[in-house]
C-alpha cells in the first residue's frame, strides 16, 4: 500500500503537483503558455477554463503523455518532467481521459482489475484474478453504480457507463493524486451527487484531486481550490468564493 | 396537432443481447422540445439511434410527419427531415474543420444556402472560424463538440435529435447551444433532446420524459418534472431547484451578481 | 451451486422496496456458473484427449509420410503458439515472425557448422541469440502500432532475406546451408519419430508458458495494451517494457521452433526460411483457432496443416490448392472472425446461457434504497416494478 | 568511380522506375491511409491486370494500353463488389487485423487462379516497340518505360484531384473516419466505401498494365512487390498520395544509384532502411498527414 | 490390364511407379514443365516397347511450387505414403539437394536431371547421379578454349558478368570467368542479382557503360530474357553474348522479340546427336508433343534411361534391398543415353562436357566443339 494513510494528516502545505513555465505549442497554436501552477496536497482542486484553454494539454504534459516544449513538472518536490507516463502513474498520479478511454473488449471487471497496481516485477507473474483484488474491483463497481455490468464488455456500454467505468479503473489503481478530466460529462446528475460525495470521502482519506470540469455546480460545491486557465496559462486561482467574483474569470470563462 | 416524429411501442437492442428498449413510445410535435432524461444506460441514446435509423428496432413503428418510416436507414431518414447529433465525439478527425462543417451540408444542392449557413455557424462559434483549416481531431474536446454542433446546423431539418449537445462545453458555448435549440423550436422544428445537464435542459424544454429500464417512466410538462422533489432526487440530482435558476445558470447568475 | 440470494450484495437489498431479494442480479448471473464449471471440466477432458492423441500418434501413423506430416503440423502449432504471445496478448499483428524462425534455423545451423557446437547446444544457443536479437528488433518495431507495425514486420522478413542472400560467405547465400544431422545413424522413419516427440515437448512448454502469462497480472497488462495502449500506460503499465518482454519470449520460442525444424529438415535456403508466407501462416492458424484461447493456435495449426496437406494431395499438380487455401482463409475471416474455439463457445453459450442484459434491472428508486440505506422510497405510483424480463431466471 | 554517363543514365532509370513505383503504390495509399485496410492483395491485382494486358496482346493482338479500356472499369467494379461483399462485413474494431488476412486470402486465390489459367510460366509482352529507345544527352530512354511513367503521372494526378477536390473524396474520407456520423450527414456510406475500394483497384489496373510493358510476369510475382510498395507508403506518410509519389521517386532514384557501388541485392535494402529510418524519426512519414501515426 | 491386387510390392504385373516432384509452378515452372514432358516421353516410349521387366511404367508427378520445403514433403509422400518403386529428381539445384537427402535417407537410388551445380556433389550423397554430360562450372569449357585460342588481336579483352544468385547460374558464369581470367581476359563488371529481380535497367546500364567486349549472363530463364531486353533498350552491342539455359528454351526467341541473333548458350544436348537412342527420342517425342525436344526434356529422358538401364540390369524395381543393387550398378557402369555415354565419379558427378550453341539464322545451332558443330560460330556477333 502506498502512503495514503500517513500523508492524510499533513493536508496543507505539502506540495503535490507543480509546474514551472510549462509550454507546449502545436504548430501555431500555443496550448500551454509558460504555465506555472502549484497544487497542494490533500485538497480537492479544480482546473477550469474555456474550451481550448489548455486544460487537457496540461494533464497530458504532467502525466508524460506528451512532451512539453519547455518547462518543468514536479510531483511532491521531485522532477517528473521527462518521466514515462507509467512511471508517473506509479509515482501516484492517476488520471482519466476526457474522451473516455476504456478497454473495449474487456469486461468491466477486467477493466478495473487491469488497473490494479503491482509490486515488483515478479509479482507480475501472480494470478490476475485473486480473491482480494476481485473483491476490491467489485467494490469500486458497486460504489459507482455499475456492478451489474461486471461481466459486460466495455464497448457494449453506454457513454456514461464507460465514463463511470473509467473512474472505477483509476480509483482501483489507488493513486495519491487523481486527475479527472471532465468526470461529470455525460454522467447522470443523481449519480453525480454520489460521485461528489465519493470525491470528498476519498479526499478525507488523504487523496488529492485535480478536476477539470465545466459543471460549475459540481466544481463550486466540491473544490477547495480553483485554478482558472485561459489561453494556456493560469489567470486566477483561489477558493470558490473568490473565483466566483473574479472579473478576469467572468470575462474569460463565464462569458459575461 | 400531429406529431412530427412518433415512436410507437419500440423494442430495440444490440446484437443478440436482451432488449434495451422495452416497449417505448415517444412523440414530438413541431415547435416543441421534448427532453429525455434518465440514468446512465437507461437507453436514451438508443432511442435517438432508433429514431434516426441507425439502429433498426426489433418491433414497433416509427412515424415521421405521419408517414411510417420503420426500418429506413439514416440516409432516408435525413431525407425525410430527421437530423441526429451523436453523443460523444463524432467529428471527422482527419478532416479539417472546414471540411467537417461543409459536409454537414452534404445533402444540400444549393451552393448559396451552404455559403449562407457556413457564414452563420462561423459567426456563431468563433472557434469554427478561427480554426477553419485545422484538422478537427486536433481540437480540444469542447472545441470538437462545437464543430459537431455547427455541422448539424448546416441543415434545416424538421426533426432534430440531440444527444447531450452541451457535454464538455464551457458555459459560454453551452448557452449558445441552448439558444440555438430554442431558436430551432421557435422556427417550428421538433426537438428531441437528451441531456444529463437535466435541470438546465428541462428549463428549456416543453415536455420531459424520464427514461428508466428501457421505457418511459414518467412524462409530463417539463416544469412539473422539475418541481417533483422525488424525481429530482432520483434522476436530476443536485438540490431541488430554486424557482428559477440552478446548475450552471446559478453559477453564472452568482457571478453576474457579484461582478 | 450458490444461489443469488446468498451473495452479500443481494442480502443487503432484502429491505428493498418490495422487490423480492432474489431478483436482484448478483454480479455473475447464477445460470452462468454451472456452464463455467462444465466448461472447465470439458477443457480438462479435452487436454487429456489431446495429449493422449499426440503421444500415441507416432505409433498409430501408418507410414513415415504421415509421421512427417505430423511433425510439420506440430511445427506449425509451436510457431503459431509462439506467435500468439505477441499477437494474442498485445494485438500486434506480426507478419514477420517467419524471419525469427528463419533466424533460429540459421543460427542453429551456423552454430553447428561454423562453431562445431553439438546440435542441441546449438539449438539452445540459437534460441538465446534470437531472443537477444529480438531486443533491438523489438525496440525498433514496437514503437509503431497497427498497420505500420504490420508493414515493419513484413520488412523484417524481406531485409533478412536480402542479408542472408547477399552475405553468402557466411550464410551460404542462395547455395543454402546444410545442417548436419543430430542423429546421423538414424534411418528416416526413426528420425521422424524422435523429432515428433521433441516438437511435442516444445509445444507443451510453449503452451504452458502461454497459459502462465494468460492468467497472470502481466498477461492482463498485455491485454490492456491490446485494447488501448495509452490508457494502459496511464494506469501504470510499463507498456513498452511489457511489449518488449513478451516479444522476446515469443521470439525465443519461435527461434526454438525454427532451430528444431532446421535440425529436422537439414536444408536451409534463405528464400524459404525468410518468407512472408511462413509468418502469414502463423497468423492464419492463430486467428483461425482463436487468438484469445490457449489452444486456439494449436487448433488452427491442426486445421490448416491438415488442410494444406489435403489440398496438396487433392490438387497436387495444379495451383488450385492455393485457391482452396485462400477460400478457407476467407471463409474463416468472414464467418468466424474470432476463431473456431470462440465460435464453438458461442454456440455452447447459446444453448446453456440465457442472453445477458447490460441494462440495469432495478429502478433508480430501488437502487438508491439498496445502497443508500435511506428510508425506503414510496415508489412513484406508476413505477413499473415487476418488469424484470426473465433475464435472471 | 562510375563515369558521368553511367550516373546520368542511372538517374534517368531511377526516375522512370520511381514513377512506376509511385503508380503501383498509389492504390495502397488509398486503402491504408484512407480506408484503414491493410491490402495485401493489391500487388496480386497488379499482376492480374498485367496478365490481362499480356493476354489481350498475346491472344487478341490488342495493344496492352488499349486493354485498359476494359480492365480499368472491370477492376473498379471488382473493387466495389469486393468491398461490399467482403470487406464491409468485417467489424471496424478488428478491421486492420482481419483485412490483412482477408486480403491475403484474396491474393492467394488470385495467384492460384492465375496459375490455373495461365500456368506458372513467366510471360512477357512482346511489343514491337519493346526494345525501342531514344537518346537524351547520351543516356537512353526506353519507350516502354516512358509510357509507364506517363501513365503513372496521369493516374496519380487524377487520384489526387478526386480525393481532394470532389465531394466524393470528402465523403470517402468521412465514411472511413466516422461511419455513423457520415451516414447522419446523408452520405451513402456503403456506396462510397465501395467506390473508394474500386478506385484503388482501378489504379491497380493501370499499374499492372504499366508493369507488364517492361517486365516478365508470373503468378507469384506479387510477393516480390509487397515489401517495396509498403515501404514507399510508410515513408511517404500513410494516406498521402503526393507523399507516396515523392517517396517513390526518391527511393527509385536511390535504388538505381546505389546499385552502381553496391549491387542489386544490397541496393534493395534502401527501401527497408528508409522504412526504419522513417519510423524511428518521423513515424507519421515524411510527407504525410499529421494524424497518420495514430494507427 | 493391371492387376487389381495390391497385396505385395513384388507382384510382377504391377506397374513400376516412378515418383517425381517437379516445379510446375513458381520460379522454375518453365523448365520444370520441360522436364515433365521429358519424363512423360520416356514413360510412353518405354511402355510402348513393353515396359521395364515386363512391367508398365507409371509416373506419379507432384508439384512442389519451386519450394524446397514442399519438395521434401513431396518425396516423403512419394516414398513413405505412395510407396513408389523408384524416385527421380526434380528440376534445379536448389530443389535437387533437399530432395536427394530424403531419397538418401530412405536408401533410394536418386538419378536427377537438373542438379548441375557443384554443391550437389559436395553433400556426400552416395545414391545420387546427375544424368547430363557436365556440371555447371564446366558448361562453357569449349567456349573458353575457343576464345583463348583466338589471336590476341581478336580475342575479347573485357567481359561483363551478371549472374543470378543461384548455385547453378553462378556456377556457369563463374566457371567461364575463372578460365577467362586465367587466360588474361579482364572482368569489368561482376554483378549478382537475387532470383526475384524484375528490373534489370540498372544492371544493364552498368554493363553498357563498361563497353565490355563480351557479356556473360548466369541466368535461369526469365532473368536472362529481362537482361537481354534491358541491354537492347540501351543499345549495347557486345561482340559476344552468352547466357546459360535461357536461350535454349522454346519460348526464348519470342520472349525477346526475335532479336536473338548471335546469342550463345551452353547445352548438354542436341537433337541432331547421332546416338541411336536419340534418333528414336527425337522422332517419338516430336510425334507426341509436336515439336522437337530441348535440353530440359532430354535431361529428363536421360534420367529415365539411366534408371531403365539399372532396373534392367538389377532385375528389380522396388523399395528396399533392390535400391542398393540399382545404386551399385549405376556406379559401376557406363550408360548409353541421348546425350551420349555417361559415367559418374564417386560423388555422382558426370564426366563429360557441354557443347556451345548459338542463334544463327533464327535457329539455335551447335557451334562448338568443332567435331559436333552444325554451323560455324559467328564472332563478333551481329547487332541485336
Ligand atoms: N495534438 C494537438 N495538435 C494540435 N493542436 C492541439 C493538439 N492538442 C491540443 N491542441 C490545441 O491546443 C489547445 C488546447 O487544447 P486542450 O485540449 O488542452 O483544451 P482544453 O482546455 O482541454 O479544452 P476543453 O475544455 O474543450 O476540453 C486547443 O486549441 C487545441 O486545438
Ligand atoms: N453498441 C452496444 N452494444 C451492446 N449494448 C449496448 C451498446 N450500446 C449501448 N448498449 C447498452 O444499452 C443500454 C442503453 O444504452 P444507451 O447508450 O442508450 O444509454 P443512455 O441512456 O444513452 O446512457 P448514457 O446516459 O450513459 O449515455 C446500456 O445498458 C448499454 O450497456
Ligand atoms: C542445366 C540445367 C538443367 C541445370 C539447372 N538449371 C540447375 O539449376 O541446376
Ligand atoms: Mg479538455
Ligand atoms: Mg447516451
Amino acid at each position: 500500500m502506498t502512503g495514503v494513510g500517513d500523508s492524510g494528516d499533513a493536508t496543507t502545505g505539502v506540495r503535490s503537483l507543480e509546474t514551472d513555465g510549462l509550454t507546449k505549442a502545436f504548430g501555431g497554436v500555443v496550448a500551454l503558455d509558460a504555465a506555472t501552477v502549484s497544487f497542494q496536497h490533500g485538497r480537492v482542486n479544480a482546473l477550469i477554463g474555456p474550451n481550448g484553454s489548455g486544460k487537457t494539454t496540461f494533464f497530458n504534459c504532467v502525466t508524460g503523455m506528451i512532451r512539453p516544449d519547455s518547462g518543468h513538472t514536479s510531483y511532491r518536490g521531485r522532477d517528473i518532467t521527462r518521466k514515462a507516463p507509467h512511471a508517473i502513474a506509479r509515482a501516484g498520479v492517476g488520471r482519466t481521459f476526457q474522451l473516455c478511454r476504456v478497454f473495449p473488449r474487456m469486461s468491466a471487471l477486467d477493466n478495473v482489475l487491469a488497473a490494479a497496481r503491482t509490486g515488483g516485477p515478479w509479482s507480475q507473474l501472480r494470478g490476475a484474478r485473486r480473491g482480494a483484488e476481485v473483491d476490491r474491483a467489485r467494490g469500486w463497481l458497486t460504489r459507482l453504480g455499475i456492478e451489474h455490468l461486471a461481466d459486460v464488455e466495455a464497448r457494449n456500454m453506454s457513454w456514461g457507463q464507460q465514463k463511470l467505468l473509467e473512474l472505477a479503473g483509476v480509483l482501483m489503481s489507488d493513486p495519491d493524486t487523481v486527475l479527472l478530466d471532465e468526470p461529470a460529462g455525460g454522467v447522470n446528475p443523481a449519480l453525480l451527487d454520489r460521485i461528489g460525495a465519493l470525491v470528498r470521502e476519498l479526499n478525507a482519506e488523504g487523496r488529492t484531486f485535480i478536476i477539470v470540469e465545466h459543471n460549475m455546480e459540481l466544481v463550486m460545491s466540491i473544490s477547495d481550490h480553483i485554478v482558472v486557465f485561459d489561453r494556456g496559462r493560469p489567470i486566477a486561482e483561489g477558493p470558490p468564493s473568490v473565483i466566483r467574483s473574479d472579473e478576469r474569470v467572468l470575462g474569460a470563462y463565464l462569458g459575461v | 396537432m400531429a406529431s412530427e416524429i412518433e415512436l410507437v411501442d419500440i423494442q430495440a437492442g444490440y446484437g443478440r443481447a436482451a432488449p434495451v428498449l422495452r416497449g417505448l413510445s415517444v412523440s414530438v410535435e413541431p415547435g416543441t422540445i421534448v427532453c429525455l432524461v434518465g440514468p446512465n444506460g437507461a437507453g436514451k441514446s438508443t432511442v435517438l439511434k432508433v429514431a434516426s435509423g441507425l439502429l433498426k428496432p426489433r418491433s414497433g413503428r416509427i412515424l415521421v410527419g405521419g408517414v411510417d418510416v420503420t426500418g429506413q436507414g439514416p440516409q432516408r431518414m435525413l431525407a425525410a427531415g430527421v437530423a441526429h447529433v451523436l453523443q460523444g465525439h463524432s467529428v471527422f478527425r482527419e478532416m479539417t474543420v472546414a471540411e467537417n462543417v461543409l459536409l454537414g451540408g452534404y445533402t444540400i444542392r444549393d451552393k448559396a444556402v451552404v455559403a449562407e449557413r457556413t457564414a452563420f455557424v462561423r459567426d456563431l462559434f468563433p472557434v469554427v472560424a478561427d480554426r477553419w483549416r485545422t484538422l478537427a481531431g486536433l481540437l480540444s474536446g469542447g472545441q470538437q463538440k462545437q464543430v459537431e454542433f455547427a455541422r448539424s446546423l448546416m441543415v434545416d431539418p424538421k426533426v432534430v435529435l440531440l444527444d447531450e449537445p452541451s457535454m464538455g462545453l464551457d458555459p459560454k458555448a453551452t448557452s449558445t447551444v441552448f439558444e440555438q435549440v430554442v431558436r430551432m423550436r421557435d422556427a417550428g422544428t421538433a426537438v428531441l433532446l437528451v441531456e444529463q445537464n437535466a435541470r438546465r435542459a428541462l428549463q428549456t424544454a416543453d415536455l420531459g420524459c424520464v427514461l428508466d429500464l428501457g421505457r418511459v417512466h414518467i412524462s409530463g410538462p417539463a416544469a412539473e418534472l422539475l418541481a417533483d422533489p422525488q424525481l429530482g432526487e432520483l434522476y436530476l440530482g443536485g438540490r431541488p431547484a430554486e424557482p428559477t435558476t440552478t446548475g450552471t445558470a446559478a453559477a453564472l447568475d452568482a457571478a453576474t451578481r457579484d461582478g | 451451486m450458490p444461489s443469488a440470494s446468498e451473495s452479500p450484495t443481494a442480502t443487503a437489498t432484502s429491505t428493498g422496496a418490495g422487490a423480492p431479494a432474489s431478483a436482484v442480479p448478483s454480479p455473475v448471473p447464477p445460470a452462468a456458473r454451472g456452464p463455467a464449471r462444465l466448461g472447465r471440466l470439458l477443457q480438462a477432458v479435452a487436454i487429456l484427449v489431446l495429449a493422449a492423441a499426440v503421444l500415441s500418434f507416432p505409433a498409430l501413423a501408418p507410414n513415415p509420410y504421415i509421421l512427417s506430416a505430423g511433425i510439420v503440423v506440430l511445427n506449425y502449432a509451436v510457431l503459431s503458439t509462439s506467435w500468439n504471445f505477441v499477437g494474442g496478448f498485445t494485438g500486434y499483428i506480426s507478419l514477420g515472425h517467419g524471419a525469427l524462425a528463419g533466424l533460429g534455423g540459421y543460427a542453429t545451423g551456423l552454430f553447428v557448422v561454423k562453431a562445431g557446437l553439438p546440435s542441441f547446444v546449438a539449438l539452445a544457443a540459437a534460441a538465446l541469440l534470437v531472443a537477444a536479437l529480438a531486443v533491438p528488433i523489438g525496440f525498433a518495431a514496437l514503437r509503431v502500432r497497427g498497420a505500420s507495425f504490420v508493414i515493419v514486420s513484413i520488412a523484417l522478413v524481406l531485409i533478412l532475406l536480402l542479408v542472408f542472400q547477399s552475405w553468402a560467405s557466411f550464410t551460404g547465400g542462395s547455395r543454402g546451408l546444410v545442417v548436419p544431422r543430430p542423429f546421423p545413424g538414424l534411418l528416416r522413419p526413426e528420425h521422424h519419430r524422435v523429432f515428433f516427440y521433441l516438437f511435442a515437448a516444445l509445444l507443451a512448454v510453449a503452451l504452458l508458458a502461454w497459459w502462465l502469462i494468460d492468467r497472470s497480472r502481466f498477461g492482463l497488462g498485455l491485454k490492456a495494451i491490446r485494447e488501448d495502449e495509452d490508457k494502459a500506460e496511464s494506469l501504470g503499465t510499463a507498456t513498452f517494457a511489457a511489449k518488449l518482454v513478451v516479444f522476446v519470449v515469443s521470439a525465443g520460442f519461435t527461434g526454438l521452433a525454427g532451430g528444431l525444424y532446421a535440425l529436422w529438415f537439414g536444408d536451409l535456403d534463405p528464400v524459404f526460411q525468410f518468407s512472408i508466407l511462413t509468418g502469414a501462416y502463423m497468423v492464419l492458424m492463430a486467428l483461425l483457432g482463436g487468438v484469445r484461447n490457449l489452444f486456439g493456435p494449436l487448433v488452427g495449426a491442426l486445421v490448416v496443416g491438415i488442410a494444406l496437406e489435403y489440398f496438396k494431395v487433392e490438387f497436387g499438380n495444379s495451383p488450385l490448392h492455393l485457391v482452396a487455401t485462400g477460400v478457407l482463409l476467407a471463409l474463416v475471416v468472414m464467418f468466424m472472425p474470432d476463431g473456431i474455439l470462440p465460435a464453438i463457445g458461442t454456440l455452447f453459450n447459446r444453448f446453456l446461457r440465457p442472453t445477458q442484459s447490460s441494462i440495469r434491472e432495478v429502478t433508480a428508486a430501488q437502487l438508491r434504497d439498496r445502497d443508500g440505506g435511506g428510508p425506503p422510497a414510496q415508489s412513484t405510483e406508476d413505477t413499473p416494478m415487476g418488469e424484470r424480463t426473465g433475464t435472471t431466471a | 568511380m562510375p563515369s558521368g554517363a553511367l550516373l546520368f543514365q542511372s538517374v534517368i532509370l531511377g526516375l522512370l522506375l520511381g514513377g512506376l513505383y509511385a503508380l503501383l503504390a498509389a492504390g495502397l495509399t488509398l486503402y491504408f491511409g484512407i480506408m484503414r485496410v491493410v491490402m495485401i492483395a493489391h500487388s496480386a491485382f497488379l499482376i492480374l491486370a498485367a496478365y490481362l494486358a499480356w493476354w489481350s496482346h498475346a491472344r487478341l493482338g490488342v495493344d496492352p494500353l488499349l486493354s485498359m479500356i476494359v480492365t480499368v472499369p472491370l477492376f473498379f467494379g471488382v473493387g466495389v463488389v469486393l468491398q461490399r461483399l467482403l470487406l464491409a462485413r468485417l467489424r471496424p474494431v478488428t478491421l486492420t487485423m482481419m483485412s490483412v488476412l482477408l486480403t491475403f486470402a484474396i491474393a492467394v486465390v488470385i495467384e492460384g487462379l492465375l496459375g490455373y489459367a495461365f500456368t506458372g510460366t513467366q510471360r512477357r509482352i512482346q511489343l514491337g516497340y519493346g526494345t525501342a529507345s531514344f537518346g537524351l544527352f547520351g543516356a537512353r530512354i526506353a519507350v516502354v518505360k516512358l509510357i509507364a511513367f506517363a501513365l503513372a503521372g496521369v493516374a496519380l494526378l487524377t487520384l489526387y484531384l478526386l480525393m481532394k477536390k470532389t465531394t466524393f473524396g470528402w465523403a470517402l474520407r468521412a465514411t472511413i473516419q466516422h461511419p455513423d456520423a457520415a451516414r447522419l450527414v446523408g452520405i451513402d456510406t456503403d456506396r462510397v466505401a465501395g467506390f473508394g475500394f474500386g478506385l484503388g483497384l482501378a489504379t491497380a489496373a493501370v499499374g499492372g498494365t504499366a508493369l507488364a510493358l517492361d517486365t516478365t510476369i508470373y503468378p507469384s510475382l506479387h510477393w516480390h512487390w509487397i515489401g517495396p510498395l509498403m515501404a514507399i507508403i510508410v515513408v511517404g506518410g500513410l494516406g498521402s498520395v503526393p507523399g507516396a509519389a515523392i517517396a517513390a521517386m526518391l527511393l527509385g532514384l536511390m535504388q538505381s544509384l546505389l546499385q552502381i557501388p553496391m549491387g542489386t541485392t544490397w541496393a534493395q535494402t534502401i527501401f527497408y532502411l528508409a522504412l526504419f529510418a522513417t519510423l524511428a524519426f518521423r513515424p507519421q512519414g515524411f510527407f504525410g498527414g499529421r494524424l497518420a501515426q495514430r494507427f | 490390364g493391371c492387376s487389381g491386387d495390391d497385396g505385395g510390392s513384388g507382384s510382377t504385373d504391377d506397374p513400376i511407379v516412378v515418383g517425381i516432384s517437379l516445379p510446375l509452378t513458381g520460379d522454375f515452372s518453365e523448365p520444370g514443365k520441360g522436364v515433365q514432358r521429358g519424363y512423360e516421353a520416356w514413360a510412353k516410349i518405354t511402355n510402348d516397347k513393353g515396359g521395364l521387366l515386363g512391367r508398365q511404367i507409371e509416373l506419379k508427378i507432384l508439384d512442389d511450387q519451386s519450394n524446397a520445403d514442399r519438395v521434401v514433403a513431396d518425396y516423403e509422400q512419394l516414398i513413405g505414403k505412395d510407396n513408389v518403386d523408384i524416385v527421380v529428381g526434380p528440376f534445379s539445384t536448389r530443389l535437387v539437394v533437399p530432395a536427394a537427402r530424403v531419397a538418401e535417407e530412405y536408401g533410394m537410388l536418386f538419378v536427377e536431371p537438373a542438379g548441375a551445380a557443384n554443391e550437389v556433389f559436395q553433400q556426400g550423397f552416395k545414391n545420387l547421379f546427375y544424368a547430363a554430360p557436365a556440371v555447371a562450372n564446366d558448361h562453357y569449357n569449349h567456349l573458353a578454349e575457343y576464345l583463348l585460342a583466338l589471336p590476341p588481336g581478336q580475342r575479347p579483352t573485357t567481359v561483363a558478368y551478371a549472374a543470378m544468385d543461384d548455385p547453378f547460374a553462378q556456377g556457369t558464369a563463374y566457371g567461364l570467368k575463372a578460365k577467362l581470367e586465367a587466360g588474361g581476359v579482364r572482368t569489368v563488371v561482376d554483378e549478382v542479382y537475387p532470383p526475384n529481380t524484375t528490373d534489370f535497367g540498372s544492371i544493364a546500364a552498368k554493363i553498357a557503360s563498361s563497353k565490355a567486349d563480351m557479356v556473360v549472363g548466369g541466368s535461369q530463364y526469365q532473368d536472362g530474357v529481362n537482361l537481354i531486353v534491358a541491354l537492347q533498350q540501351l543499345r549495347y552491342q557486345p561482340k559476344l553474348a552468352a547466357f546459360s539455359t535461357a536461350p535454349t528454351s522454346p519460348e526464348f526467341a519470342a520472349a525477346i522479340g526475335n532479336k536473338t541473333e548471335g546469342i550463345l548458350s551452353p547445352t548438354g544436348y542436341t537433337q541432331k546427336a547421332p546416338y541411336p537412342s536419340n534418333v528414336e527420342f527425337v522422332e517419338k517425342y516430336t510425334a507426341q508433343f509436336g515439336s522437337a525436344p530441348e535440353e530440359d526434356e532430354a535431361n529428363a529422358y536421360t534420367t529415365g534411361q539411366v534408371v531403365a538401364a539399372a532396373v534392367t540390369a538389377a532385375g528389380c524395381a522396388e523399395q528396399g534391398e533392390c535400391q542398393k543393387k540399382l545404386v551399385d550398378w549405376v556406379r559401376g557402369n557406363k550408360v548409353e543415353t541421348v546425350v551420349g555415354p555417361l559415367t559418374w565419379d564417386a560423388t555422382g558427378k558426370p564426366q563429360g562436357a557441354h557443347m556451345i550453341q548459338q542463334w544463327v539464322g533464327g535457329q539455335i545451332q551447335i557451334v562448338l566443339p568443332a567435331e559436333a558443330k552444325e554451323t560455324d560460330i559467328v564472332y563478333p556477333k551481329p547487332a541485336w
